[in-house]
């Protein structure tokens, strides 16, 4: 996070679900952000941090991404202030 | 009309009566109740715990019976989907739909269904006696929502 | 499992509950029930009655159930009809199905509406402001029935 | 009906349901038959009475009939003691 006086806006809020959220070891955090970016984008950094990230996240896994709720793809726009979450295949009902 | 969801037991009647209450267009009331089974994939299951994503799941379940609404000529509808940790034989999820006729009525009822268990954010972690697991979601149940000839872009790239 | 006919209203939620009492393996439970609509074919509907042909009417339901056991893979089905002078809102016939799975129990569900509709000894006469009249069979129940693929010999010559 | 010692096996038990009861007035009587007949046979009979019975039994009216609780067709067989039951389209549920 940097020290700007617009921080507010200049974060994204990640969620993690479920078994992502057990096997990521946390249920969100904050995540900065330049300005506008990418599901994608945003997907690509987490992997690069390798390990658990890189293993559940990894294209091909069965994982969904909500961008405030709503579900998305790789190229769905995310700005700061957004809430974007990632999902295992849902087992309700 | 409605969507809930709930740690606390549901009187699916009660619920039942009060949709089609004062409703006299309604002859058919049609309900289906998911319950906690005491065995899944061969394994015997103590407790389940179900989790869910506060602010998506309930717009999902909204989206879902909006659907439903649509494409089936039916009166009201409501969902109650329960959270926390369920025994076996403990109710998880009610479905009710009342209608005009059953065959609208029959339809909606599955469709939502089908639709919450590929589409709503619920998630089922199962005690068994050899530790806890999350459950793996069911080709058979994104066969059963593609029977609706729905697009089916929402599971993403 | 079993067939009931009778005058007194019947309490759907606690027979469906005793329906899947004790059995664990069961993941769904569908009902539907039947209400008296106030309006039928454009008329005010005031009262209902219902006539059954005793001894019949209890084996052919008992027939039925037996073909939805026999074509679904459910638990138990129970169908409560009543008869005699009924209100609009109160509730005509229940069928309640259980099973491992939703899709065989809604399909098991659906069948045995649509055979009862077209294959129980039942009568409606209608109180309505212009007088008594008994219902008109629906083609729509015929065409609901003959979806299953069964053998239509049943409707004589 | 006639009065030889074998009467109750003589007859048959015609019974008329909900519409039919009220148009031809009656739920239910002994018909009299020489021996094993049919259905077709026995409706015939009734068809012959003439008024309403003809009116509401001809052919082409949409009338089932069961014997002994079975659905039947017209060649269906039936012996004295049998119960015939005359049916309109159901309108149950």
């Amino acid at each position: 996070m940097r020290g700007s006086p617009d921080l507010a806006t200049s974060v994204v809020k990640l969620v993690f679900l479920a078994r992502l959220r057990e096997a990521l070891g946390t249920s969100h955090e904050r995540f900065a952000v330049a300005g506008p970016t990418t599901v994608g984008a945003i997907r690509a950094a987490l992997i690069e941090r390798g390990g658990a990230w890189s293993a559940e996240l990894a294209n091909g896994r069965a994982v969904r991404v909500a961008v405030n709720h709503e579900l998305a793809t790789g190229t769905t726009a995310v700005a700061p202030g957004d809430e974007v979450a990632f999902l295992p295949p849902v087992t309700g009902g | 009309m409605g969507v809930r969801i709930q740690e606390a037991p549901f009187d699916a009647q009660a619920e039942a009566d009060a949709l089609r209450e004062g409703d006299f267009d309604v002859g058919a009331v049609v309900t289906f109740t998911g319950t906690v089974r005491d065995v899944n994939d061969g394994d015997a299951v103590g407790t389940l715990t179900l989790e869910h994503y506060p602010g998506m799941t309930e717009k999902a379940l909204e989206a879902i019976v909006d659907e439903a609404r649509e494409r089936f000529d039916v009166r009201r509808i409501l969902v109650i989907h329960r959270v926390g940790t369920l025994a076996p034989g403990d109710p998880i999820v009610l479905v009710a739909v009342t209608g005009a006729h059953r065959g609208e009525a029959f339809d909606a009822c599955r469709f939502v269904m089908d639709y919450l268990k590929t589409r709503a954010p619920f998630w089922k972690k199962e005690r068994t006696p050899s530790g806890d697991r999350w459950v793996d979601a069911r080709a058979s149940d994104d066969e059963a929502a593609r029977r609706w000839g729905g697009d089916s872009s929402a599971d993403g790239p």
